[in-house]
């Protein structure tokens, strides 16, 4: 018992505890809210206002549709598989959010350091498609299992991409910790200290195509192209089951976001962190965070209702707390013994890692807004054809270069560049090859 | 230390009653979702065994990799009359004893000769870095047969996709 | 070290005669394919248990040639059931009594 | 649904890899049949190897209805069957009766009709792509097209006091004078449109992904076309230039100038370049026409009782969907004695089957789509 005890004590033992729990239980409000930016973003551009009525300016939005989704009647067809249909969504979601263990939020905040982050990530990450095949299949519905087969063959061949892509940054990094990539891109004597996207501009392509792929997401929706297949895989659940679906898509959408933070945007590190001529950017986020507090604040005096006030005033003081401790240890004040400027790299750290995780999904979101969807043979196509060939290449090109880097004295930044050159003039030749291909209706069994 | 000890009974009650259900499970998806169960647990035991490279090979590839081509062939041959169908064949009690007796034939070992076999002392010296160490072997003393392997897996796939392109 | 070798050696070997157990009762093609998995990540528990034990990685490297080869067993062997399944309807062994068809 | 329990193909079992083929029941409740159309769908894994069209779910029988309506009682009925095109119906109708009767409209009415039709043939485009756009994958085209159609309906509103159903038009002429500030509405309304097309088709016509999507997908030959009795954009596509406002003008077509755009293969994109052609026509004649509005009577005289003579006349237009006949026949009573619609939804989309044989389960979606079919017209 008292071994117990003294575990617990330990900082590294019962941190990560929290940190689990701070996640479980934030991650359900975050998706929530993610799904409102995606409304209001859409919103913003098909020239409306998207929900305004819950809340001010529709805040409240998400706690209201959670509450309808709970209630609601959950649906389990009579000639489903039982088992298998209520096993599905859960699958799913625990894919999903197990990934939340590897990924460093921030330079203290992270649920377990391991060698092989990386590769638990995407490990884990790639059990999310069982809860897709077998929801697909347990429905016993013919738009369901198509939806669960394209499903399937989607996510397993961008897999793929994806894998290569993430090998360029390992390359880059020479480590499989998520941790240890992070800080390979921040300073020189940990790695090359530059973001990875700017040494890897192919692969961090690939990767970005590749993973809105992987979290079936326009233009690449088709396990759940509701045009086609009404909804897919989803088309039987209703219901709690299937906001756990919805939940699941967007912890996933979250976790590939900040996948993309830690391999190729310098995961927590603010933007041009070597240069001093840029020390101002550390203004940032108390500035942004103030800015937007105080613009609640002015908002509140149009609200109709005292209730609609209140959320106002609500939302408006959480982001000047989070501006105050965000502006706190720029001040240089000293708490008894400790020094508030040692805080900087856990606090800023943190909001320049959400602040890229949010940057990526509203490229994801822009992206759902602005294309039509792919088909499934052109989908296959693009992945085959062009993305895992490109991405083949790229990793011989940075291979190559880092070898020249290191035996022939050349610089990272220049045999880098000759890498890209060389993976862009094999992308165009790959490009070039597709186009000479003749479309898919005049193959005959292509599949 | 004990909690080591309790982690594998874990793990190997989950990979042996995943086992069992893989044979007897009259669906065919049901069986592959417990293998799924069984090489999960499997993963575990070889983190506890300290190679994390394995466990992340094993999930990615066995789990991510084969089981969903399993679970995609099993959807794609709708198995609704199999499933009604005999599960067992003939020979099933014959088969039973032979591959228990097998199967008793380490236990047996183990109770009656127990003490004169024993293995040798375990190596204290630690393997270092999982992940370099499985990279330096791999591609500095079994460069050969790396490379048979890949070959290999080059045939299985040409070898799949005659298969199923061809229409009859 | 924590738990003895010997553990896993028996963990072993029960999950292969569960999947020699599989192979060679059941009449789902699907089913032994599944259970020859089961047989390979038997061989491989063993294969990375003594791996530790002697402290060489030789045994893992062995276990992922075992997968790679797992990998390729599975693409064959689903592709040959889906072929057969398209000409005959079966997943049945005992009803694959033909060579050529 | 998938209910292959009813299916009336013989000799179908469940499975989906094999000798046998996969029954997809796509409708009549499904997000992109548009509205309540079922088509099966024989499948082999996901493409097409045959379709079969099972119509009648929205039917009402308004041509049934005609034989116990008086002439004017009719026309707000023909209005129920292209609901998003109400107003090229009436125009159609009207004009029959008018043709039957020996009646003709006066030349303000006339102009007055042409500008409202040419609208309603902008709005029901915009509606289309929306949809369309919408059924490949693409969300946002939809509202900007809603944006403009609004526009339409405003005017729509403001002269008649209906959006959807205007019955706008009475046989013999109007019933409404125009409001004031009629002309400047649809001046400014065709003044911001030309821009906002161009909107449309930056997001559409060179984006990769949607060219992958239409083109070479749902050809069909002019021969074809014209064999199944396709019109409208549908055959134009093909490349045949065939409109009714040219070949044989009625209303006031023969006064503006407009072009016909056609297409080469009839192919799916095609079908979309000619239809975004034909907006910027119809906002060309409807400029031509708002600065040259006749002054005069908006009424012919045709007396308070309908009564045409014993006869029959066949009158069809160029409905946005393509050829919009009426059949009518009159034993010279005030009902008529028989009245049958050639509604261009009904005969465009027998090109279907043809259209998707081959192509994939997300095709058939582009292919229902770029058919422009509304449903009320397809049933009656």
């Amino acid at each position: 018992m008292d071994a117990l005890l003294h575990y617990f004590t330990q900082p590294q033992n019962y941190l990560p505890l929290i940190f689990i729990l701070v996640i479980v239980a934030v991650l359900p409000l975050l998706a929530g809210y993610v799904v409102l930016m995606e409304r209001k973003i859409m919103a913003d551009m098909q020239a409306r206002l998207g929900p305004m009525r819950v809340g001010p300016h529709g805040l409240l939005q998400p706690l209201a549709d959670a509450v309808k989704l709970l209630i609601k009647e959950d649906i389990i067809p009579e000639e489903a598989d039982k088992v298998v249909f209520l096993l599905a969504p859960l699958i799913s979601v625990t894919a999903a959010m197990t990934a939340y263990a590897a990924i460093p939020f921030g330079p203290g905040f992270q649920i377990a350091e391991m060698n092989i982050g990386i590769l638990f990530i995407l490990a884990v990450s790639s059990m999310g498609i069982f809860g897709i095949v077998l929801a697909g299949w347990a429905s016993n519905n013919h738009y369901s299992l198509l939806g669960a087969l394209r499903g399937a063959a989607q996510v397993v061949s961008y897999e793929v991409a994806a894998g290569l892509a993430v090998v360029t940054a390992v390359l880059l990094a020479g480590t499989l910790s998520t941790r240890q990539l992070v800080m390979a891109q921040i300073s020189e004597q940990t790695g090359t200290g530059y973001w990875f996207i700017f040494l890897a501009p192919v692969a961090f392509f690939i990767f970005v195509v590749a993973s809105v792929a992987e979290t079936n997401r326009a233009p690449f929706d088709l396990p759940e192209a509701e045009s086609e297949l009404v909804a897919g895989y989803m088309t039987e659940y209703s219901g709690f089951r299937w906001s756990i679906f919805f939940l699941a898509e967007y912890a996933a959408m979250i976790v590939v976001a900040s996948l993309a933070t830690i391999l190729f945007l310098g995961g927590w590190s603010r933007p041009f962190a070597n240069t001093r001529v840029f020390d101002f950017m550390d203004y940032a986020p108390p500035v942004l965070l103030g800015g937007f507090g105080l613009y609640c604040l002015y908002r509140l005096l149009k609200q109709p209702a005292a209730w609609q006030k209140l959320v106002m005033l609500i939302f408006g003081g959480i982001l000047l707390l989070l501006a105050a401790a965000v502006a706190l240890p720029l001040t240089g004040l000293q708490l008894g013994s400790v020094s508030v400027a040692g805080w900087k790299p856990a606090i800023h750290g943190g909001f320049w890692f959400v602040a890229k995780v949010v940057a990526y999904l509203y490229f994801f979101m822009w992206i759902r807004f602005t294309f039509p969807r792919y088909r499934f043979d052109q989908l296959m196509r693009l992945g085959w054809h062009f993305l895992i060939p490109v991405s083949l290449v790229n990793i011989f090109a940075v291979a190559g270069g880092l070898i020249i880097h290191r035996q022939q004295q050349v610089g990272l930044e220049v045999a880098m560049f000759f890498a890209t050159l060389v993976t862009l003039a094999a992308a165009l030749l790959f490009a070039w090859l597709a186009e000479r291909r003749p479309p898919a209706h005049a193959v005959e069994n292509e599949f | 230390m004990l909690l080591d000890q309790i982690i594998f009974f874990i793990f190997a009650a989950i990979a042996l009653a995943g086992a069992v259900l893989v044979v007897t499970s009259r669906n065919a998806i049901h069986s592959a979702i417990w293998l799924i169960t069984s090489l999960l647990a499997t993963a575990g035991i070889y983190l506890l065994l300290r190679a994390e490279f394995l466990f992340a090979v094993q999930i990615i590839l066995y789990v991510g990799g084969i089981m969903v081509l399993f679970i995609f062939v099993i959807m794609l041959v709708n198995l609704d009359v199999a499933i009604r169908q005999i599960q067992f064949n003939r020979q099933t009690s014959v088969a039973l004893v032979l591959a228990l007796a097998v199967g008793g034939l380490l236990p047996l070992a183990h109770y009656f000769l127990g003490r004169e076999i024993t293995l040798p002392p375990p190596h204290v010296a630690e393997l270092g870095p999982n992940t370099e160490a499985v990279g330096q072997a791999l591609f500095a003393r079994y460069m050969v047969p790396f490379e048979i392997a890949s070959v290999l897996l080059l045939v299985a796939m040409i070898g799949a996709v005659v298969m199923a392109k061809r229409r009859v | 070290m924590n738990v003895p070798t010997h553990w896993f050696v028996f963990l072993s070997m029960a999950l292969f005669t569960i999947g020699v157990i599989g192979v060679l009762t059941r009449r789902n093609v699907i089913v032994i394919l599944m259970s020859i998995e089961l047989i390979l990540n038997a061989v491989n528990i063993n294969l990375v248990a003594f791996s530790r034990h002697f402290s060489q990685v030789d045994g893992q490297i062995f276990a992922i040639f075992i997968i790679a080869d797992a990998a390729a067993e599975a693409a064959v062997g689903l592709g040959i059931i889906i072929a057969f399944f398209k000409n005959r309807e079966t997943v049945l062994a005992d009803e694959m009594d033909l060579l050529k068809w | 649904m998938a209910d292959t329990r009813t299916t009336d193909f013989p000799n179908v079992t469940q499975t989906v890899l094999g000798a046998d083929e996969l029954i997809l029941n796509m409708g009549p409740q499904h997000p992109s049949t548009h509205g309540v159309l079922r088509v099966k769908l024989r499948m082999d894994g996901e493409r097409i190897t045959g379709t079969e069209c099972i119509i009648g779910y929205l039917h009402r029988g308004v041509e049934k209805i005609a034989e116990h309506r008086s002439y004017p009682q009719f026309a707000p009925y023909v209005d129920r069957m292209d609901y998003v095109a109400a107003v090229s119906n009436g125009l159609g109708y009207c004009e029959a009766v008018e043709k039957l009767m020996g009646a003709e409209a006066p030349p303000r009415a006339r102009v007055v009709r042409t500008i409202l039709t040419e609208l309603q043939r902008i709005a029901s485009h915009l509606l289309w792509l929306g949809t369309h756009a919408l059924d490949i994958g693409a969300l946002t085209p939809l509202f900007y097209c809603f944006r403009e159609r609004e526009e339409i309906l405003k005017i729509f509103e403001k002269y008649c006091g209906a959006r959807l159903t205007t019955h706008a038009f009475r046989i013999g002429g109007l019933l409404y004078e125009t409001y004031d500030g009629f002309e400047e509405d649809v001046k400014r309304f065709c003044n911001d449109f030309a821009n906002r097309v161009d909107e449309y088709e930056t997001l559409l016509t060179s984006n990769r992904i949607w060219l992958e999507r239409t083109k070479g997908v749902g050809i069909i030959s002019a021969a074809d076309a014209i064999a199944i009795g396709a019109t409208g954009p549908v055959v134009r596509a093909s490349g045949l230039k065939w409109d009714i406002r040219k070949a044989m003008p009625y209303a006031a077509y023969d006064q503006f100038e407009f072009d016909i755009p056609t297409g080469k293969t009839g192919d799916t994109y095609d079908r979309y370049l000619v239809r975004m052609e034909e907006m910027r026509q119809s906002r060309r004649i409807c400029l031509q026409a708002v600065d040259n509005i006749p002054t005069g009577p908006i009424m012919a005289k045709v007396g308070k009782v309908l009564k045409p003579p014993v006869g029959e006349v066949y009158h069809s237009i160029e409905a946005p969907k393509g050829e919009l006949g009426y059949y009518i026949v009159s034993d010279g009573t005030t009902q008529p004695y028989r009245v049958r619609v050639r509604p261009p939804s009904f005969i465009n989309l027998q090109a279907l089957d043809q259209m998707a044989r081959g192509c994939l389960v997300a095709d058939i979606v582009a292919i229902i789509g770029t058919l422009d079919i509304v449903l009320g017209e397809v049933d009656r």
